[in-house]
């Protein structure tokens, strides 16, 4: 069970290797990844203001309580800060468990609360010039 | 006698610093009326959470002394 | 959209790359990993047998029916047969999308259908010796 | 005039070959049937799908001179 906050591109093979145990029988993961399009609206790329400290402690109490809401064996989340571009992966989730429902069902929640809950914002700069610190 | 206040996002921008030092206040939502009018921000206080030493607290919570208090915008990660 | 058949251990990054696309938003993957118990049993490893050409068949179908039942962008699936290892990737599925919501809904939907409709069978090998092909 | 039929699985274990040619059946349900009893396969019919040539096909689907017919027992994949 580890919750980071990075400055550089993720590495998913090294996080997903961390989860393997011969105990699992399913492995569900999600990556956010930083599209060309917001609302209709062409996007060039965005940075992530973060506040590191409260978020490695609150992602730690989500990935804690995924831990005893559903039966699985792991679940980790890394996400990334400051500039990213078209196509990065800003945000990596990865949960094993003995059977799928259980694997799916955390590794949603996590996501979800980690969207809701963690201090990270989004600044988009958009093709026509403007930028704009998203809020949920 | 005083309390480190750290910006993120808008609030950083409307305030021109990421922290700032200032008196311990009586309380976090006099503390954040204060800075609302000194730096123009957008946010009603019902808008925000507000976090105390790297963790989030109530509004109710009484700051001390050292105290590093944030207050947070709605979040966008992900 | 691609589903395969191989005798080999799966390449994951190699098919997670072919999902990316810059108006994708959100990549949901699952595994399915050879895993060392079932219903409480000890299992040693398995075999995957397969009628390769009804697989692949099929499992075309069921990708297809994925792109128009889900607002996704591509959606991919590769199912190893033969003898696997503990531990050893089974299944792999992935689908980006331009959001989550439908990211996560198809992966999950695609490999419950390959579970329910793709002809392979597992046959297990427990501690005690015994064997079985599983159905269903 | 034959068909080629196929096993897989539990049907390949009890039939012990993994295809067999037979004569063009009149119907699925009679070659499965002769089959069945030939074979001891402990599966009823409608425990099975069957396939035609690669794809499922209908269990009164007519059999045709040099058709590959699989019959598919519940799949245990993933």
């Amino acid at each position: 069970m580890q919750f980071r906050i990075t400055h550089s591109a993720i590495d998913n093979t090294a996080w997903r290797e961390a989860l393997c145990d011969a105990r699992c029988g399913a492995y569900a993961a999600f990556e956010g990844w930083v599209r060309n399009h917001h609302a209709g609206r062409p996007v060039l790329g965005l940075h992530y203001d973060c506040y590191p400290e409260l978020a490695e402690h609150e992602g730690g109490r989500i990935l804690a309580e995924a831990m005893t809401r559903f039966d699985i064996i792991d679940a980790r989340c890394i996400h990334r800060v400051g500039d990213c571009s078209i196509g990065d992966m800003a945000v990596w989730v990865g949960v094993s468990a003995a059977h799928r429902e259980a694997a799916f069902a955390a590794c949603r929640w996590v996501i979800d609360e980690v969207k809701a809950r963690v201090p990270i914002w989004k600044r988009e700069r958009y093709a026509d010039g403007d930028s704009l610190w998203r809020e949920a | 006698m005083s309390v480190t206040v750290l910006y993120f996002a808008a609030l950083r921008e409307a305030a021109g610093v990421s922290e700032e030092q200032l008196p311990v206040p009586d309380s976090l939502t006099e503390l954040y009326a204060l800075l609302r009018e000194r730096h123009g921000f957008k946010h009603a206080q019902n808008q925000l959470r507000v976090a105390c030493n790297g963790a989030f607290c109530d509004w109710r919570y009484v700051p001390a002394d050292d105290d590093v208090i944030a207050f947070i915008p709605p979040v966008s990660g992900g």
